[in-house]
């Protein structure tokens, strides 16, 4: 039992935020708006050999464990990497999932990272995935159309709709292009609950991350900024709301890699109940974080000149790709309850 | 107690009204969020020649002119329909103060044009170094050695943050440091300075919310001492008025209202993923509900300060009251609308398509700085603190 | 258009917060503990005619506006009054308003206040009403039995289960005792509905004052108790606390006002919608004012030899009595938005 | 990171989950209840029998005893199965005090009495005028004139707050004042002190939650020095020593795990009024779907500082943000659960039936005094500005 890391970890952790401080100054983030896609940062981050990383070993990927993964995300969650990197490690994890994902004619690819993937987490309507995260930058959409879990490589629009978080979402067909079936029926429907609980792991971290950076920027800031003769860091009633962020900022951070270990040690049902857990708590404080450091910064919180309002709209824009929180909670709730209707069980949390 | 409407007052609704169904096109509305700048001259001018800026407010120190309650119908009505109406604040704002404290020169020479809606003004009271403690102002004015006899002239130098439609306005009221020397509070003066002198420079800053603002640069500015806004060093017993104004009147804060409806409008017609409508999803419900009340009471507090004013008392703490819970509220209305839309509540406003979707959006990105400007919440509670529950004072 | 009380208005507040000053020292309070009910209280009160306050003249009562009612449960909120005020006041109201209500034969009686009732604000189950509030100490209660609106006269039991608020709760059995019928089906439901709205106004007023209080005391208490060398009020972390439920504890007085006005103009279906709403509000302010004033407390808070604790219980057992809250939300939205499934109606509010 | 539990850990667990089913009865729990009193000397002397006590706690002033780890564990279980525990956290605390400061005396004569569960102790830190600001302990101790070459004799006067378990307990360590010229944090000494010493008298509190607490009298009580902790004017540091026990280790953070097991459990046959089953009901669902995140989250954030303990680490803020976040989440999970239980949840548990319904209105009255004592949220929110976030000290 360790809440921190150990050195290997530690290693990892600190290689991509090294590789994220210099390839990913804010102006990486701010030039790839409105579309939110940075070719030359992927181009680049293919050279670590992240791309291939959710994929084992012997498939030709990284064989990163679900926490490396994890710590991965943090740090590009920390300077709001402009990339589709929880949708493609979660869709290249899926398909080596399964035998047809892995026989793909563009599997290899997309380890490599010269084709890009995008898993959707909500199922599709009448086989069009709606405003997938990363779909408008994808070769390759993994979804869950009907009673099939598909992966289709079309052309990627290379434009969004104009969105709260600059992100590249983009409807997709899944009927067009070149489709390769990954599961049908109750398996399609496991594999996509385990698809959608990578993604949420992956969005967690990237939130504790992106929420832990706020909390930094609006220390540095309120440390900086004077009024009234005095830091305004100095006055309590900013020094209590920056105090409260910590506590959940922390627990997310345990949290998200408790799933991720969970997961590694093979334990599936309690990952995906994890990470769910993870997922809400993490949108949550990403969203009070950059809500308070955004307010502590006074109108200058508001100027597109300033990072803080990037944070705040990430914050909120990553994660309502799920849709309304609360149906995620009554989701937890179907995994921690039993379904409505459903005799008693143990309570599990 | 009596929550019967004032009939002249909601005559006056009525007639703003039929004004807004008149004048203000869809056009306008659009290009306002397109520009960031919720000023349109057509429209101001039109309104202008109502009369509605020249009447002036009612209060303590004017007989005629306007029933601060049409006064707050009029900035609610424009608010709830969307118009630009900031322009038209600052304008009453600026005319008001005139009125109070204002030189012959300045009754003379300007008011007419505030008035006739031929002129607008900027607020330059923030500096990049005083955004909540406006007192603490940097912005120079110093006094040129001139020949005996001749007019006074003061030489302006400093910045001025926020200063929103400076780049439409004719004049800025500018918050001066004249004798660093004295207190804080002590060495200001207010000076009113036509856009036009040489010397004046600024750039805009764009915002979350889509609003455009602006720097303002004075470099030795040679600003006559006829442009002087009452007393050398008085400048905070101006300000003072100005914040009296402000504080209630001049706003509109039932922003929630707009928000709810169009939402509530959408959930009748809105998909959830199984195919019910989101209107009827109990989550949705329950959470709609809670904005219904807070609206209502946002109304309530709102309306407090006008309807004292309106009684020609004079409001204190009652717009710090009603602009904390109104933007803490308005805030927790966003983000739960944001949070029910789901995807659809992530579409941006399409700008220049005409189309109306993205309000929530644009409400999630609006909200905070509500609960910034003209005082933030933590400014609004030490006031509520100190001036209303009587608590030592905490800074 | 008004927001301040009318001479007339302030004279009739001011008569019952001297009366409740003098007759309802928090002595009285605790002295009623656990049952909640304080008889020689309630003889007092008779002599001002409160109990008939909410009959119409031409029936013997005081002919009360629903303005004057709340004005008279303020002051009772803020002393904590142990009496079933809103309950009687309801329950009186609503026998006025049938003519087989009026032709009871205690309906004199319950008028001059030598007879207690109870208005049950949720419906019965198999004839008998659940956790009546004042049930445990009224003669007569007014319920919904199915599809009539009874008024039915037993033997109070005089003892109520030990719950949160130390109020006078009990259930009670509609079918044993003197059974009048007020009103059958829809009628019945309409009946019921305007009682329902009745107490929810009436019991908003009493946790208006409450909330008031609690933040008096508050108030006094951070003056009053210094620690790090200055009154704790002094700290800028309580001030903002307290000052955060001015606008609520404004807002409920005033909302409470309007929905008792709207009453008194004839405006019956808005009057319910905003006694909803003030009853909500009302409760959430009172919970949260308590809880602040309790919490500036420090240790002193939960000690019962201090008052607010006293607060603190009924801010929340008064209004729970109704039931979750959140079902009440979705009541409101059913008259705000129409019921699940409805067409579209113009958003009211 | 490593999730794993420690196998001695997890076997400590098993042996304490059997040592609570085979010796801790319906009674014990019922009678804490009832009295307030949250000790059984039974319980207390058969766990004490164990060894557990004596063992200690392993840490860098010490290389023999239990993993903090393994506390932790002792007190979440206790914690969880509702055992009277707090007598056994004073005796520890106050034995790990006296190994690590305590003189030959208090080894020989009184840690033993602790160790065999024969006495435990109470905590004389907070004072009427003091409560958290504790370093502003007024209760005097003056060193009584005497013969030169006899032992000192200290003469206490003064008031303790907050005395939990002092009716029960052989000893209370008490922080007094010894110079009232020094600066505040110097002038403190630590006793542990007697029970059985004439002029102490203490007076029972009743609390809403329950609990019973008292305020302790000192009135002229002769301490002989062979009572003092720690040096003269050195109270403060055995004030740290204290506290970097206490915080973490020999607690419960977890209450809103058992609320949350309890609730779901009765919400699965208790009926809503049209019949359905409480735990059927979306916003139930959702909220109780909630807690559970909150509680995952405390139990990691309680675990840190025990584990770092464990580690041979010091933890310095670790426990703040625990407590805080834990304190605060069960606030949020009673203030929801007393909501959704709707009446029932108004219902007390009524003392003595043996009955455990009225655990909603238990944890409703017992939840805000965890957002106080050991520190008030406010007071954790400073540690953790001032500590973790190196923000200035504001006061």
């Amino acid at each position: 039992m360790d809440l921190e890391l150990t050195t290997d970890e530690k290693t990892v952790r600190d290689a991509f935020a090294r590789f994220f401080a210099d390839r990913c100054p804010v102006s990486v983030v701010r030039d790839a708006e409105p579309l939110g896609h940075a070719p030359a940062l992927w181009a680049r981050l293919r050279e670590t050999g992240a791309p291939g990383m959710a994929v084992p070993d012997k498939h030709g990927g990284g064989g990163a464990t679900a926490l490396d993964l994890v710590l991965l995300m943090q740090e590009a969650g920390r300077v709001l990497a402009p990339l589709p990197l929880a949708e493609h490690l979660a869709a290249t994890r899926t398909l080596a999932r399964t035998p047809s994902g892995l026989a793909a004619p563009w599997f290899a690819s997309l380890v490599d990272g010269d084709t890009v993937a995008a898993a959707a987490p909500r199922p599709a309507r009448d086989g069009v995935a709606r405003l997938v995260p990363g779909g408008a930058v994808a070769d390759v959409v993994v979804a869950l159309d009907d009673d099939q879990l598909v992966a289709v490589r079309s052309d990627a629009p290379m434009e969004a709709p104009p969105n709260h978080a600059s992100a590249p979402l983009a409807d997709r067909d899944l009927r067009t292009g070149e489709r390769v079936v990954l599961a049908d029926g109750a398996e399609a429907a496991a594999l996509f609950a385990r698809m959608v609980a990578d993604w949420q792991l992956l969005t967690a971290a990237a939130l504790g991350g992106l929420a832990a950076r706020a909390l930094e920027i609006g220390v540095e800031y309120t440390l900086e900024r004077r009024q009234f003769d005095r830091p305004i860091a100095a006055f309590q009633a900013v020094q209590q709301g920056l105090a409260d962020l910590v506590g959940p900022i922390d627990g997310v951070t345990f949290l998200t890699a408790r799933a991720a270990w969970t997961q590694d040690e093979g334990d599936q049902a309690e990952s995906e109940r994890l990470a769910s857990m993870a997922f809400l708590a993490s949108a949550e404080v990403a969203r009070d974080a950059t809500y308070a450091a955004l307010h502590y910064h006074g109108g200058y919180g508001v100027t597109l000149e300033y990072d803080i309002q990037l944070f705040f709209r990430r914050a909120r824009g990553w994660p309502l790709v799920l849709g309304d929180p609360e149906d995620e909670y009554l989701r937890l709730a179907d995994r921690l309850f039993g379904p409505v209707g459903a005799a008693g069980t143990e309570v599990a949390g | 107690m009596d929550f019967a409407p004032k009939p002249s007052v909601e005559e006056f609704r009525a007639s703003i009204r039929r004004f807004i169904a008149d004048h203000l096109t869809a056009e306008m509305v659009e290009r306002a969020h397109r520009t960031g700048t919720f000023h349109d001259w057509d429209f101001h001018r039109t309104l202008a020649a109502t009369g509605v800026i020249a009447e002036g407010m009612a209060g303590p120190g004017r007989a005629t002119g306007r029933d601060p309650l049409e006064l707050y119908v009029l900035f609610d009505e424009l608010g709830l329909a969307g118009a630009p109406f900031y322009g038209l604040a600052n304008a009453m704002l600026v005319a008001g103060i005139i009125e109070q404290i204002g030189s012959d020169f300045h009754i003379r020479e300007v008011l007419p044009k505030f008035h006739s809606g031929e002129a607008i003004a900027a607020l330059g009271y923030s500096e990049p170094g005083s955004g909540s403690d406006v007192a603490a102002a940097a912005t120079r004015a110093e006094r040129v050695p001139g020949h005996p006899g001749d007019e006074a002239v003061w030489l302006v130098n400093g910045q001025k943050m926020f200063t929103t439609l400076v780049h439409e306005a004719g004049y800025v009221i500018l918050l001066t440091r004249t004798d660093p020397d004295l207190p804080k509070h002590r060495g200001l003066t207010m000076f009113l300075v036509p856009m036009d002198l040489p010397g004046i420079d600024f750039q805009a800053i764009e915002t979350m919310g889509g609003d455009r603002t602006n720097i303002t640069y004075f470099t030795d500015v040679h600003l006559p001492d006829r442009w002087r806004l009452g007393e050398v060093n008085g400048g905070w017993d101006v300000m003072k008025v100005a914040l009296a104004y402000e504080r209630g009147v001049f706003g509109n804060m039932n922003q929630g209202v707009t928000l709810l409806r169009r939402f509530a409008e959408w959930a009748r017609t809105a998909e959830r993923s199984d195919g019910t409508r989101l209107i009827d999803d109990p989550g949705v419900r329950r959470r709609l509900a809670r904005i219904a009340v807070d609206n209502e009471i946002t109304g309530l507090l709102a309306l407090r300060p006008a309807l004292l004013a309106s009684q020609g008392r004079l409001p204190t703490t009652e717009g710090s009251v009603a602009k904390l819970f109104a933007s803490e509220a308005y805030n927790r209305a966003a983000e739960a609308c944001q949070e029910m839309a789901g995807t659809a509540g992530l579409l941006s406003p399409v700008r220049g398509d005409g189309g109306d979707w993205g309000f929530v959006d644009l409400a999630a990105r609006d909200a905070p700085v509500t609960a910034i400007y003209g005082g933030t919440s933590e400014i609004q509670r030490n006031n509520i603190a100190e001036h209303r529950l009587g608590l030592p004072r905490a800074r």
